[in-house]
């Protein structure tokens, strides 16, 4: 199924498309480049009616590049677009939307200093006399698209204060408002946990009807099984392929996309880990969340945290680097007591944070690959004040290569790498540091399956060499395959930590629900 | 709204009545720092608080008061504008043109020369959207072409209202019955609530936020944000006429030499009333207090009859404590 | 800190001018920073100890903030002052605030400049078109009355930026036709830029035989220009009012001369008339202050040393 | 390091000289702004190219640019120094105490002159990264604070320095022997090539880009970012400091009054060099030739003898040209 006689097929019939209609969506030798790199060359998509399509590929593969040229952001090299049938002339953002193309972007694209109703109407707000707001009218739309979509918002809330996964939510709340007929969303989920996505879901199965289709880009695999109807594979820029979703096991999916085979996932030999403690929490508590959080981490151990959106776990990293202000609670290093003012304060002790927010708390878009790299740790290399440029290039290219980022080169500026080869400059920047206790919030958000492969290696092979870790998750399956145990939380307190033998998706659940019912998501 | 049971952590109703309650508060916090140095004044000289001299304050507020609301929208869309100073004086040159050489009506001379602010801020604008020239050097420009050429069009010299018994009326004049309340001042008041409607109300200040906040997902939301750059840079062009205006008003004169240094005063003031140079946040009434704290202390100085030379430490030092108390307060909540 | 350090007096400030017990001046003058104001400032605080009152001296940053003497001018007339002294900016500018003294029976007294307005009870001044033309004089008569020579001018919108060229102008226009002002630029007064300025003019002109200039700041600008230029000796030098810089000029041959006004008698004259002022005395409209050249062979006499500061 | 084979996407060699090539050429670009009005003005007027008045265009680069270096460092950081004209102003003043009153030895005078304007700078430093007041106004209240002390203790008079007769030779003597080459212009370059060198390839370089390119990804990733932005402000300091010394220099007096309006011409100096207000991007070459745009610029203009009120307006519209064309460049590319 996967040679190029049926490619050929599936290209013959696109513009015919199912049942003489044309398809609703119909991308045609696509070609984009960019200084240094071909992104996208002669790509074919076909959406048809009523259905989800989902697009997959390896980071850099060239997804998101095609979204963009969907919704008007880039300008195509080559390439034509039709939607039934008809040849589209997209002309910018707003053009895309006027022709039924709505998109929900792989990074945020949120006004932080506007309320949430705000910036899902912003453009199109209810007026009076043409150029008086009316606030009112606009927070009762607002709300009435919540309860219709089920989302458990405040209208009137500013986006600043949210959370990852609530500006994900009223991002898609956005994208679902226009009521468009080709809606794409470009890794919607991965700032979610599993009840959000299973929120989503919903919501994708109700916008999808006979007029309408979807472009799902993702990285979870489970999630194309769940959502989509076919399947369509990107690799290095170029189509490879697109199979029916239901006949078609994982493994052939992502043999597609990597050109080669991945061992499935195993759950953890639960490797013994040295009785020796080396990070201590106790009784940590901050004046927003926490309440009496305590936990220990030993040598060479993986400690997974689990929980529902909000529950706490990126508030307690925070507060141990320093980056937040702890209320109360102490933090020891092999038993002594150290004080931490500030996340260099935290470095100092060797102990270094991944954020969980790439964009705004990772990279410095500005700056090129091997600055990012050695961000961390610089110091290491700096004689005199004067920096050693030759190292830094030579551990760029080193962590470049040793998580397969795809970059031109390692003077690449940061912004044009694509989300997930971002996410992977930002774990090299705390590979390249030599840390003792490293927190990893959400390290694999937006990486593909191949490279997932390649960091969770990496996570295990930086345990045994005795590094305390933290590793904090929504990705259930993760976190039991990864960690040796498992502390869950739930509305800022610390509900169990779990062996890894005897946690379970279910028990995990229980003990994070344990206070309350769902947050973002209305049942 | 929904009927379902939800986390106390996202209570849609409660926020909003707690958020506006927080927003008031800030804003008396901000005010209790102007109260604080009014007080201070008061205690510290019987001159102070006079009604003439209250009123002189309030008058002396009013230039930099009018120039500094309408750069309080381009500020918060994430510019700056350099070019309020000299353009005020380009405006006021021209103001004088109308009325003394072509000798047009007392108000078709005083629209047109807020006009000539309009046309100024509208090339600003051009030049940051459309040429894509960064807004300091895109003002700044336009501060030293407006202040040239002043001096060109009014030959070196200053222009005299003689001509126009009204037009003095306009700054210094008062129409209120009864109370010598100066019409500047009037002026400053009625173009403050008109700011602040259309920062607040409009769609125009819902679009300055949102440049401001984030002008590229502004833009990919499908907002002309190029053209609505240009309309508020006309809007602040508008503020720096009327500005040219009072100012020519208060001196019976077009000063062709005036205006450099204004802008400076104008964006404190803007700043100190808590609006960020990053853009995205920003109040009509944060503006109108900074305003008033820089005349009331410059008065106030003056008044007591502080050394000259120390009067500029002293600015110095209260706007610090100003602002870092501002600082402290917000950290707290 | 509160106490008030420009009073004459040991006790000054408002408070007591308005308890009462000693008459209380306000001089609002032109500038307060350059060394000519500070100067009349010294006058005036000489002439406040002399007759027994208060008073208090403060002007604008530079001599274009004609805004913000209106405001000083009225924050001086709030203290209800017994009489004040004014060196305006622009006469017409201030003309509203003046009749407000006047309605409150408060007698002005007009320095350095004249005000342009009968409110004024007097006028201690310096007739600086004359001044100017006396610096033109010299010069012409420096290069022999003939060649080119250029201007660098304090100011181009005040009031004595524009006497002082327009008086040197019109001197060489009527009495030496073989003289040629290529240039006349304006560096505001500040050292530095009139340094650059008239080394460019310098540069652009090499045949040039004098520079003028107009106050301290431009005149020092010149003088440093030659010198940096190394041209000590080829270009006649004259400048205007004095200071450290201009008399060492002076002594050393870099200048042939300057003109100075009398600002210390302008500040005490000032001072003086407002308490005749005050106590109903009549006074003559204009109170010349004079001006004066001076030059190697003078400077050192005593008319002179009582004028020039340092 | 790993044996596993890579995938073949990954090219990291190629584009290293490239990238420096189209960095250079960048750079050349830039600096054909300068060459083609410097050619203008030799075309213009044949006064203009003489060695006299060659180097007189340096030197007169020399203030400003020892400003706008030091600045250059701010301003990548995403933040702004207001306070560099009278700050420069009061370490004039300082100098003058030290040499002058002091009777200290000409180098202990002008090291000390030095320290005064880091001191400044530290304090800038202080109040923005430890009491998080916004540059701006941190740096206008310094501004204020330096204006009126350098008044305070000069006495409002010029301080000269008659008795350190070496002092004069800091910025126009020659130490090159045989040329006519002012040993400011020396200062200024060799300034440049430390600022160049810090800026580049040191770790305070380093942290200065990383700071202004996202600040708090760089708190997060371990860096003391409070203690570098106050470091990095006291570097600016430091050339400020530089500044009031060749400018005491230069004028044989440290001038009390002066200063006010320099730190405008250094900021547009350095933003013509293409260094962004945002933060994260800029050069020090670039504002070498920002602050030779604006020394060619005025001197030309001078030497042709435009009228003053028309060269405001003239270098007001080749600023905006000059950016406008690097604008268009960039876009090119
Ligand atoms: N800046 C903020 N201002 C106000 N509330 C905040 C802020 N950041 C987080 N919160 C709140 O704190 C709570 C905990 O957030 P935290 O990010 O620690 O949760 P989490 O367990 O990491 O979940 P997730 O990252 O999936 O949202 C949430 O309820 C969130 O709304
Ligand atoms: N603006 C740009 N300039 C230069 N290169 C770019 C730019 N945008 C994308 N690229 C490059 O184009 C390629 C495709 O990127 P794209 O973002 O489409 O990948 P993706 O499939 O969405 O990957 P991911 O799963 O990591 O999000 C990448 O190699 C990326 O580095
Ligand atoms: O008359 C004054 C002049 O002497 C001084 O040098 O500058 C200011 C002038 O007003
Ligand atoms: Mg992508
Ligand atoms: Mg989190």
């Amino acid at each position: 199924m996967t040679d190029t006689a049926t490619n050929a097929a599936n290209a013959a019939n696109a513009l015919r498309g199912d049942a003489g209609r044309p398809p609703l969506l119909l991308v045609d030798g696509a070609s984009k480049s960019f200084p240094g790199v071909k992104a996208l060359s002669e790509v074919h998509l076909e959406l048809r009616h009523g259905e989800v399509l989902a697009l997959v590929g390896e980071n850099g593969a060239g997804k998101s590049t095609l979204m963009k040229l969907l919704s008007g952001i880039y300008t195509p090299d080559a390439g034509e677009f039709f939607v039934n049938g008809q040849k589209l002339d997209i002309q910018g953002p707003k053009h895309a939307q006027e022709l039924g193309i709505s998109i929900i972007h792989q990074e945020f694209n949120l006004m932080s200093d506007l309320t949430v109703a705000q910036n899902i109407y912003i453009g199109r707000e209810p007026r009076t006399g043409g150029f008086f707001l009316s606030e009112r009218e606009l927070n009762r739309r607002t709300a009435a698209l919540f309860d219709r979509l089920g989302l458990a918002l405040d209208p009137r809330e500013p986006v600043a204060e949210l959370t990852v996964a609530r500006q994900q939510m009223v991002e898609i709340a956005k994208a679902l408002s226009y009521n468009a007929k080709v809606l794409i969303m470009d890794e919607p989920t991965a700032a979610l946990n599993d009840a959000e996505v299973a929120t989503l879901f919903d919501l994708i199965r109700r916008f999808t009807t006979p007029e309408t289709g979807v472009i799902y880009i993702s990285h979870r695999m489970d999630e194309l099984k769940q959502i989509s109807d076919r399947i369509t594979v990107l690799r290095d820029g170029r189509y490879i392929d697109t199979v029916e979703t239901a006949p078609t096991p994982v493994s052939e999916v992502i043999a597609l996309m990597v050109g080669r085979e991945i061992v499935g996932e195993t759950r953890p030999a639960p490797v013994e880990t040295a009785p020796e403690v080396v990070l201590g929490v106790s009784g940590l508590s901050t004046k927003r969340l926490l309440k009496d959080v305590s936990f220990e981490v030993h040598k060479g151990e993986i400690l997974g945290f689990a929980g529902l959106m909000g529950a706490g776990r990126t508030e307690v990293a925070r507060a141990i680097v320093g980056a937040d202000p702890k209320d109360a609670g102490t933090i020891t290093l092999h038993g002594r007591e150290v004080s931490i003012g500030n996340p260099a304060d935290a470095a100092k002790h060797r102990i270094g944070y991944l954020s969980e927010d790439r964009k705004k708390l990772g990279v410095l878009l500005e700056r090129d690959v091997q600055e990012n790299v050695v961000l961390s740790s610089l110091a290491d290399y700096v004689t005199g004040g004067f920096v050693k440029s030759k190292a830094i290039e030579a551990t760029a290219k080193d962590y470049v290569s040793r998580l397969s980022i795809k970059t031109p080169s390692v003077r690449q500026l940061v912004r044009n790498l694509s989300g997930g080869n971002q996410q992977k400059v930002v774990i090299a920047k705390w590979l390249a540091k030599d840390c003792e206790v490293l927190i990893f919030d959400e390290p694999t958000r937006g990486i593909d399956v191949g490279a997932k492969d390649e960091i969770y290696a990496l996570l295990n092979a930086l345990a045994a060499q005795g590094k305390a870790i933290i590793m904090i998750s929504s990705e259930l399956p993760e976190v039991l395959r990864m960690s040796h145990r498992i502390a869950v939380m739930c509305e800022g307190r610390l509900t169990a930590i779990l062996s890894n033998e005897e946690a379970t998706q279910e028990n995990i659940m229980e003990f994070a629900t344990q206070f309350s019912a769902e947050g973002t998501v209305a049942q | 709204m929904t009927t379902t049971q939800t986390r106390p952590t996202a209570a849609p109703e409660k926020p909003s009545i707690a958020g506006r309650m927080r927003g008031r508060l800030q804003q008396f916090l901000a005010f209790a720092s102007l109260i604080i140095i009014f007080l201070f004044f008061c205690f510290a000289n019987d001159r102070f608080l006079t009604w003439s001299n209250f009123t002189g304050i309030l008058l002396a507020a009013t230039v930099t008061g009018l120039l500094a609301l309408g750069t309080t929208f381009v500020i918060i869309t994430g510019g700056i504008d350099l070019s309020i100073g000299t353009g005020m004086t380009l405006s006021a040159v021209m103001t004088g043109v109308f009325l003394t050489y072509w000798g047009l009506p007392l108000w078709v001379g005083v629209i047109g020369g807020i006009l000539v602010g309009a046309l100024i801020g509208a090339i600003n604008g051009f030049n940051v959207a459309i040429l894509g020239i960064p807004p300091f050097i895109a003002t700044l420009a336009m501060m030293l072409v407006a202040a040239g050429l002043s001096l060109v069009i009014s030959g070196t010299a200053p222009i005299y209202f003689k001509g126009t018994p009204g037009f003095g009326e306009i700054a210094t004049g008062s129409i209120i019955p009864g109370i010598r309340f100066p019409n500047g001042v009037l002026i400053l008041i009625v173009m403050a609530i008109v700011a602040a409607v259309l920062l607040g109300k409009t769609i125009l200040g819902r679009y300055t936020f949102s440049i401001g906040s984030n002008e590229e997902a502004t833009a990919l939301s499908g907002v002309n944000v190029k053209k609505w750059k240009i309309i508020i840079y006309t809007v602040a062009g508008v503020f720096t006429g009327l500005a040219g205006v009072v100012l020519a008003s208060r001196l019976s004169s077009a000063q062709p030499a005036l205006g450099m240094g204004y802008e400076l005063e104008a964006i404190a003031a803007v700043v100190i009333g808590g609006t960020s140079l990053q853009g995205g946040k920003g109040s009509i009434i944060g503006t109108v207090i900074g305003a008033l704290i820089m005349a009331v202390l410059t008065n106030g100085l003056r008044i007591m009859s502080i050394p000259q030379e120390w009067q500029s430490v002293a600015v110095g030092c209260v706007i610090l404590l100003a602002v870092y108390l501002d600082i402290l307060r917000r950290r707290e909540s | 800190l509160t106490g008030c350090s420009s009073s004459g007096s040991t006790d000054g400030g408002s408070d007591d001018a308005a308890s009462g017990d000693k008459p209380y001046i306000a001089l609002v003058s032109k500038g307060f920073q350059h060394q000519f104001w500070q100067a009349v400032k010294a006058g005036a605080e000489q002439a406040a100890e002399e007759f027994d009152v208060d008073i208090t001296f403060e002007g604008p940053d530079t001599e274009a903030d004609v805004d913000q003497q209106i405001q000083q001018l009225q924050t001086a007339l709030d203290k209800e002052p017994d009489a004040i002294g004014l060196a305006a900016l622009d006469s017409q500018a201030v003309d509203p605030l003046l009749q407000q003294a006047q309605d409150a029976g408060i007698p002005v007294i007009a320095f350095d400049s004249g005000v342009d307005s009968d409110i004024p009870v007097t006028t201690a001044t310096t007739d600086n078109l004359a001044a100017a033309g006396e610096a033109a004089k010299q010069m012409a008569e420096l290069i022999g009355n003939e060649g080119k020579i250029a201007m660098v001018v304090h100011d181009q919108t005040s009031i004595t930026g524009i006497e002082r060229r327009d008086g040197f102008v019109d001197w060489m226009d009527e009495n030496a036709p073989n003289i040629e002002i290529v240039d006349i630029q304006y560096g505001g007064g500040d050292q530095l830029e009139s340094t650059d300025l008239a080394k460019a003019i310098i540069a652009a002109n090499p045949d040039l035989k004098g520079i003028y200039g107009s106050n301290e700041g431009s005149a020092i600008g010149v003088v440093n220009a030659v010198q940096e230029l190394g041209l000590e000796g080829k270009l006649t030098v004259v400048g205007f009012d004095s200071g450290q810089a201009q008399i060492d000029a002076i002594t050393n041959g870099v200048m042939a001369g300057a003109i100075t006004q009398n600002p210390v008698g302008i500040g005490y004259e000032t001072v003086k008339a407002a308490v005749a002022a005050i106590n109903g005395e009549k006074l003559p409209k204009v109170i010349d202050t004079g001006f004066f050249w001076y030059d190697k062979s003078n400077i050192d006499s005593d008319e002179i040393q009582a004028v020039i500061y340092e």
